[in-house]
């Protein structure tokens, strides 16, 4: 009911007072998986640190449904009408960078989990990330390819609806043509959008032209079939990807498919580990009797930074709470010490994955640059 | 064999049907007739369950009908050859005639009956191959008949089965009537052209807007004034 | 010269020929009638003359009448085998369905005011903005549509649905409607069908009454033989698409041809 | 264009064959019950994906074996088929086309509401049996032997569905209600029971395709039917719908263009979700019916 | 009789003005929202029943139509700087770089264009019938949709517009929803209204009676288009951003749902459904967010709104086939009379 946030407002002031903090969310649609598992990670950390400044923080749940209007609607909704004081979310770049726009017109402090495309906090002194960047990530992968896999031509297939795929494409694609001192090294990009299920136009494509590797950021559901499709064509060429394969998901769908992909993510326990990558660690798995995951940590840390920033605000307004946040330094989260640049990103190392039986297997690190 | 009290059908706000009385007993010819729109009509579709009437009984061989669904009336042995032949048009002429038999299982029986169809209809013996839809209306209305006798009806109910038909055709469907009459079935006759329905039936009743207001003898209704005057349109 | 014309049409729908090579010519003023068995092409004559169908074979003939610049009428016959329905009702030749076919949920009186649409000369922003030019004419549209409804006795019952009416009256209702197009050339066919002896023979004196009112070409399909002796002045008889008679009732009641296929023997 | 190889043609070709038949399974479940009730029934694609849950709890949830566990979703989905039209068409089987519409696009959406909220929003993946995913390698071009199986099962149904329609009394009974329920009626058939057994057979081949459709595709989300169930039912409108035969025809040249357009003319990969609409307009503007379709000139 | 109603016209729409003038100090930002979504459902809603109501084309192409005026307007409003932003994948046509138009001027483009559109696609396409102009027209909607995903220098493709000013405002909305209630009266009140119901109601027949199908059918669908077009337009800059996947067919299945709620044929109908529909699917919201009773903390589920949205839907369809008004309309006659009626007695009544 339209009055009832009122109502809510007045209760959380009266009795024993709060802090609302939004949270939105695909908890629905294509990105439902990585948007859940990253609110285990926000929903664990407050039940861990339940208080800052000696109120109660509450989580305001929207789910946007890994649809762009409605990401815009929760995020309108989450400040004006349930009043929050601060933003997390979400998982998926386009996701977040359709509410972009509101957040920086409302001015409205927000952190960001995963979503790793640069336009999310480009112009945007409101949003924050706890994670790096694409143009990272995407040389992370082609110094990979060109150095460890000894790639000389390269394939690269990406999303056309996702600004994740497409920004990781581009890097990956300005990096290694670098790194190979090659102009031509890219053998050719294709294209499908979210959704489609049959890729064995772009696997003939890939069979005809004998890339080294092919790069293929995206879902995890469109990647774990389009490599699945391609095991089935007989195509054997080693398939790299980003951090959204970390999901458990890519690995179910993909079955036998998904062996020996690589991929970059965020944090592995043999890589950095901190007092807080412990803690994490051990209560993830104690409430949810399963192996934890990045996007369960980064959304475990996007509410430790921003719980830090409260307190070092001391207060709940929101622009100060913004000035604290731009201000953080070696805060130490689960998945490692986090900076906040000024575009807002976090300086952070990636680790390099591997799928080997199934699991997840820790490649290398790469320090952030 | 069929008897109608007190029968009161309303279409929303039209009452089509206010309390109407027939019978018709084992083996003879009733006919029904009245100007557009009396409620003939709707009197067959209350028989067969098609309408639900607000008000009134409907017995059949001394038990109700209302309650039962048409298809369980069809099963009782009473068959409507409808307003407007309704025949199935993307169905063969046989095998329209099939499903005019669909609630019977004596296999030996239908292939007889169809054979008696035939006899009637050579014209359908010939076509039995054709879809039922582009065969011409006359052709259609003997494949609407033919398809009722399939159910080994004791009770053959037709509604207009004139309509539209070329004067040629008018005579051979009467002739056909008596003929099917003559075989043991009971027949409850609606027609526009009541002179012609009137000369074959035992007895006929006169409806108008929704009451009957007169009945009486096939040959007496002939000759009353009133009907000549209203319906054989001969007072001229 | 006639008014409507037909050149040897035929039309074929698959193998089968429902009209073959019909001939026919209306001269003004006249009411001819067509009849035939069921299925002899009669309801497919009317659809071809309309423009429902295009003939297989065949042409359509139209004489229209137009004034020059001082106003002096001359007449000129038009093909019109290629028209579609609108523009030959345009051209003054209206019709009437077997199956009724009324504008069912919309009132008897907007059934008739439709019918006056086609003559519209105000555009569609005219009538939007309720322009002098477009009021006038709808005025004038209302007036004529109530008194048509009066000359067929439907003005009681003018603001009902159409369809509430019974068989009767929708068939006079189809008829006023025709009739609101202006016609030169009315088709009927079968304007009796359903009705009981009585009221076809009423319907015989208001198609006669109207023939002279409005200074109408009628042409009817009808098996009521007694409508069509007693109204036409000639007949056309087909039989499987072919023309089998023509001429005066008298003639055609005693056609063998016609009783063989049509009549029968009494 | 030029450069594509025997084998890489042969591949597209044996993958066009086997998603032909895959829309085919699906658009005959369209056919049936456009046919006979004139609905498009945009549930359709939401039963096919209600099949696919089934059959993918039989295995995970229930631990059933495979062939089981498919079994059990079909009889499921057969009866969920049925219930859905008892609960959102019967009670408007009176009323104006397009009420009857909206209750078809009602009740889609709730199917696939619901199953947002109870199965998860959340992707899962489709168990496949190990007879199904063997690669065999014929002069380089491997194919996964579920190209093999999808054909067979296809015309397999079909020829049973076609014998039925035509050659028994309960067929001749649906033909007949899909023209006036009325008259059918007064034949002394049940027209209920057609419409239920009609949506049953429907509803059972949209199971069969829906698992087939997992077994190509395993992934499984709520949303999953929308887009076959379109494209099925384009390609039942492409045949001409009501007609079984034009249902599979439909199938295979949507499939097989489908994916011989994008591997021919890579440039109009984007275009590829809408080729099956262009198609549809194009044979539309041609021949207004379908390929296989009748003539139906109202008579007037 | 004639004045009072013009007194009574006056009367509501002051109290009309003065209702959104109240709404307008009192609402935050998010009710204003929720108060412009129902002015644009309400254009919207009409502009289908003008096809699929009145016309009696099913038609099921409008999301399409939305998308070509939300670009279209989108386009021109958009800062030459903001399109920059946006289109960094690939640069956008030189023509519209520099542009950057005031609303109105948009608003009436967007409506054009739409409306050029709707008669590029009527023309061939209306010739269908029934189910198949359905699908046919569905076929149009996805394929803008899909070429609006493609042409990346154009619409900047998959990605969308971002950062359109938002010029939408309550006024915008229901001023043109207003106009386009009293568009929709006068059409179908006079001549042309009635043979769009005529061809509606038996196409042979009206052909008949000397109505070209051809020339009124797209005359309908190319006004529906055209103030579908606006509709669009206002609501690609109520939201900020637009993309091509906000235009899918569902977008479409809303709008029929609305009118067919409201009764297929009502303009009354459509405006009160609209409203309905529109906060119904706002307050539905709360079903998917945890409630807190004080005591007693109800977890939310996501994705509940919708299925009780859906489930009311259905509901509303078995229980009111016809819509709330079916094809009434709301009348001062009517209102007059009731009110009349209920203070005279039952004797009035009984006549
Ligand atoms: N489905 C219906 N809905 C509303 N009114 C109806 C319906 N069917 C019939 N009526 C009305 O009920 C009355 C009786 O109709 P019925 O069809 O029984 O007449 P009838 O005597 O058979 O006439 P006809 O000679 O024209 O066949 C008429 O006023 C008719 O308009
Ligand atoms: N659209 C069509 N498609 C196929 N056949 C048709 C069509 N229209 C008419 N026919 C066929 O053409 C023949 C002539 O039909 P038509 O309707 O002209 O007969 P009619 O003389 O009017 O008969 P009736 O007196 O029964 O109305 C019939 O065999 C009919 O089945
Ligand atoms: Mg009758
Ligand atoms: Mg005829």
């Amino acid at each position: 009911e339209m009055k009832t946030s009122k109502e809510r407002e007045e209760e959380s002031t009266k009795g024993n007072p709060r802090i609302r903090i939004g949270v939105f969310q695909p908890l629905t649609g294509a990105a439902a998986a990585g948007g859940r598992m990253t609110l285990e990670g926000i929903q664990l950390a407050n039940h861990l640190f339940p208080e800052v400044l000696g109120k109660r923080v509450e989580l305001v749940v929207i789910d946007n449904q890994s649809d762009r209007t409605e990401a815009v609607n929760a995020v309108r909704r989450l400040i004006q009408e349930e009043k929050v004081k601060a933003i997390i979310g979400s998982y998926g770049s386009s996701l977040s960078i359709a509410a972009g726009e509101i957040i920086k017109k409302e001015k409205m402090p927000a952190v960001g989990c995963s979503p790793t495309n640069p336009m999310v906090t480009l112009n945007n002194d409101y949003y924050f990330r706890v994670c790096f960047a694409d143009p990272f990530q995407g040389t992370v992968m082609a110094n990979y390819a060109v150095r460890d896999l000894g790639a000389q031509k390269a394939i690269i297939v990406q999303d056309e609806v996702q600004e994740y795929s497409l920004g990781l494409s581009r890097y990956f694609m300005e990096a290694f043509q670098e790194s190979t001192g090659n102009e031509d090294s890219i053998l050719g990009v294709y294209n499908y959008h979210s959704g489609q299920q049959d890729f064995s136009n772009i696997l003939g494509e890939i069979k005809k032209n004998s890339g080294d590797v092919v790069f293929a950021p995206g879902n995890y559901i469109e990647s774990a079939l389009l490599i699945k499709q391609a095991r089935e064509m007989g195509i054997q060429i080693p398939f790299l990807g980003g951090d959204t394969w970390e999901a458990p998901d890519f690995r179910e769908i993909g079955g036998e498919a998904v062996e020996g992909v690589i991929f970059s993510s965020h944090f592995s326990e043999e890589a950095q580990v901190t007092r807080r990558t412990q803690l994490f660690l051990e209560e993830y798995e104690k409430k949810h009797q399963r192996e934890a995951n990045a996007f369960g940590a980064l959304g475990f840390d996007a509410y430790l930074v921003l719980l830090d920033a409260i307190k070092r605000a001391g207060t709940d307004d929101s622009e100060k709470i913004r000035g604290a946040l731009a201000e953080t330094e070696n805060f130490e989260g689960a998945t490692g010490k986090i900076t906040l640049d000024k575009n807002g990103d976090a300086q952070k190392s990636a680790v390099i994955m591997k799928v080997e039986n199934k699991k997840l297997s820790y490649v290398t690190f790469v320090e952030a640059e | 064999m069929l008897e109608i009290k007190n029968l009161n059908v309303h279409y929303g706000g039209i009452h089509a049907l206010r309390g109407i009385h027939i019978d018709i007993p084992e083996n003879k010819i009733i006919t029904l007739i009245g100007a557009n729109g009396a409620g003939k009509s709707t009197t067959l579709r209350s028989i067969m369950g098609l309408t639900k009437s607000s008000e009134g009984s409907i017995q059949y061989q001394g038990e109700s009908l209302l309650k039962y669904k048409t298809k369980d009336i069809v099963e009782k042995g009473i068959v409507l050859v409808p307003e407007g032949r309704r025949i199935f048009p993307n169905l063969t002429v046989e095998e329209n005639l099939i499903l005019g038999a669909y609630s019977r299982k004596d296999k030996a029986g239908i292939a007889k009956d169809m054979e008696r169809v035939y006899e009637l209809f050579p014209r359908l013996k010939e076509r039995s191959w054709q879809k039922a839809g582009t065969m011409s209306g006359g052709e259609q209305q003997m494949l609407a008949v033919g398809r009722g006798l399939m159910s080994k009806p004791k009770l053959l109910m037709m509604d207009e089965p004139s309509l539209g038909l070329a004067p040629l055709l008018v005579k051979e469907i009467f002739s056909i009537i008596k003929e099917i009459h003559r075989q043991g079935v009971t027949i409850l006759l609606i027609e526009q052209n009541a002179k012609a329905s009137l000369e074959i039936a035992d007895y006929g009743y006169v409806l108008e807007t929704g009451s009957i207001v007169l009945e009486g003898k096939g040959k007496d209704l002939l000759t009353n004034e009133e009907v000549k005057k209203a319906y054989l349109g001969e007072a001229k | 010269m006639s008014i409507l014309r037909a050149d040897n049409i035929t039309m074929k729908f698959g193998g089968l020929v429902a009209v073959s090579n019909f001939q026919m010519a209306l001269q003004e003023g006249e009411i001819v009638g067509l009849i035939g068995p069921n299925g002899a092409g009669k309801t497919t004559a009317f659809n071809m003359i309309t423009g429902v169908y295009t003939p297989t074979e065949g042409q359509i003939y139209f004489t229209e009448e137009i004034k020059d610049s001082q106003g002096n009428p001359s007449s000129h016959e038009i093909n019109i085998t290629q028209y579609r329905p609108d523009q030959i009702t345009k051209l003054g030749v209206a019709r009437t369905f077997q199956n009724i076919r009324l504008f069912k949920e919309l009132s008897v009186l907007d059934n008739v005011i439709i019918a006056n649409h086609l003559r519209i000369k105000s555009d569609v922003i005219s009538s939007i903005l309720r322009l002098p030019n477009y009021t006038r004419e709808e005025k004038a549209m209302i007036e004529k549509s109530i008194h048509l409804l009066e000359e067929v006795g439907l003005e009681g019952v003018m603001h009902e649905k159409s369809s509430s009416l019974p068989y009767g009256k929708q068939r006079r209702l189809e008829i006023a409607r025709a009739l609101a197009t202006n016609p030169k050339v009315l088709l009927l066919d079968e304007p009796a069908a359903g009705m009981n002896p009585k009221e076809s023979l009423e319907l015989m004196d208001f198609v006669g009454e109207i023939r002279d009112r409005f200074k109408l070409t009628i042409f009817m399909i009808e098996h009521h033989m007694q409508v069509v002796m007693g109204i036409c002045e000639r007949i056309f008889v087909l039989d499987h698409g072919v023309t089998i008679a023509q001429g005066t009732p008298s003639e055609i009641q005693n056609n063998e041809k016609v009783i063989e296929a049509y009549l029968g023997v009494d | 264009m030029a450069s594509m190889t025997f084998q890489v043609f042969m591949q597209h070709l044996t993958n066009g064959i086997s998603l032909g038949s895959l829309y085919a399974l699906i658009a005959i479940g369209y056919t049936m019950v456009y046919g006979i009730l004139r609905l498009i029934n945009f549930a359709h694609g939401d039963i096919f994906m209600i099949g696919t849950y089934v059959a993918f709890y039989g295995v995970t949830l229930l631990a059933l074996p495979w062939w089981l566990s498919f079994i059990v979703a079909i009889i499921f989905t057969c009866f969920f088929g049925m219930t859905v039209e008892r609960a959102a068409y019967r009670p408007l089987r009176n009323s104006p086309k397009i009420s009857v519409l909206i209750s078809a696009i009602g009740v889609s959406f709730f199917i696939e509401n619901l199953a947002i909220v109870v199965f998860g929003g959340r992707p899962k993946a489709f168990p496949i049996p190990p007879m199904f995913n063997k690669i065999i390698n014929i002069g380089g071009v491997s194919i996964v032997s579920l190209t093999f199986y999808i054909p067979v099962i296809t015309l397999l149904l079909l020829m049973g569905l076609v014998y039925f329609i035509h050659h028994t009394k309960t067929g001749m009974a649906m033909r007949a209600v899909s023209k006036d329920y009325e008259a059918a009626r007064l034949m002394a058939i049940d027209v209920d029971k057609i419409i239920s057994l009609t949506f049953g057979i429907g509803s059972l081949l949209a199971a069969v395709g829906g698992i087939m459709w997992g077994l190509k595709f395993p992934q499984l989300v709520p949303l999953m039917g929308v887009m076959p169930g379109l494209k099925c039912f384009i390609a039942a409108v492409i045949g001409g719908i009501g007609d079984i035969k034009g249902a599979v025809l439909g199938g295979f040249i949507l499939g097989l263009g489908e994916i011989m357009l994008v591997a021919l003319l890579p440039a109009l990969t984007g275009y590829r979700d809408a080729f099956a609409f262009i198609l549809l307009i194009l044979i539309l503007l041609v021949k207004p019916t379908g390929l296989m379709g009748q003539k139906l000139t109202e008579k007037v | 009789m004639k004045n009072t109603k013009r007194i009574l016209n006056i009367i509501s729409i002051i109290a009309l003005i003065g209702l959104l003038f109240i709404f307008e100090q009192t609402f935050d930002s998010y009710k204003m929202r929720i108060v412009n979504l129902c002015g644009i459902y309400v254009i919207l809603g009409l502009s289908l029943n003008l096809i699929n109501g009145f016309t009696g084309l099913f038609s099921l192409g409008h999301a399409g139509f939305m998308a070509v005026g939300a670009y279209t307007a989108g386009l021109l409003t958009l800062s030459p700087a903001m399109k920059q932003m946006n289109f960094f994948m690939k640069p956008i046509v030189p023509f519209l770089a520099e542009v950057e138009w005031s609303f109105l001027p948009a608003l009436i483009m967007a409506g054009l264009v739409t409306a050029l559109i709707g008669f590029l696609i009527g023309a061939p396409a209306l010739k269908l019938r029934d189910d198949y102009l359905a699908i046919a027209t569905l076929g149009f909607g996805e394929i803008i949709r899909v070429v609006f995903t493609n042409t990346q220098s154009l619409t900047n493709g998959a990605l969308g517009l971002k950062g359109l000013p938002t010029h939408t405002n309550i006024w915008w909305t229901w001023g043109i929803a207003f106009i386009t209630i009293l568009f929709m009266v006068f059409l179908i009140k006079g001549s042309y209204g009635k043979a769009f119901k005529a061809i509606r109601e038996d196409e042979i027949a009206a052909e008949a009676m000397g109505i070209s199908l051809f020339k009124h059918k797209v005359m309908a669908f190319t006004m529906g288009a055209f103030l579908a077009g606006v509709g669009g337009a206002l609501l690609g800059n109520l939201l900020g951003t637009i993309d091509p996947n906000m235009f899918r067919f569902t977008l479409t299945f809303n709008i029929l749902l609305i009118v067919v709620l409201g009764g297929i044929g009502s303009i009354t109908g459509t405006v009160i459904s609209a409203v309905v529909v529109t906060v119904a699917m706002e307050y539905l919201r709360v079903l998917d967010e945890a409630i807190n009773l004080g005591f007693i903390r109800i977890e939310g589920i996501p994705g509940m709104r919708m299925v009780v949205f859906s489930l009311l839907l259905m509901i509303v369809i078995l229980f009111y086939q016809n819509g709330l008004m079916g094809s009434n309309e709301f009348t001062w006659d009517w209102f007059l009379e009731k009110k009349f009626l209920k203070k005279s007695g039952k004797k009035e009544v009984k006549q």
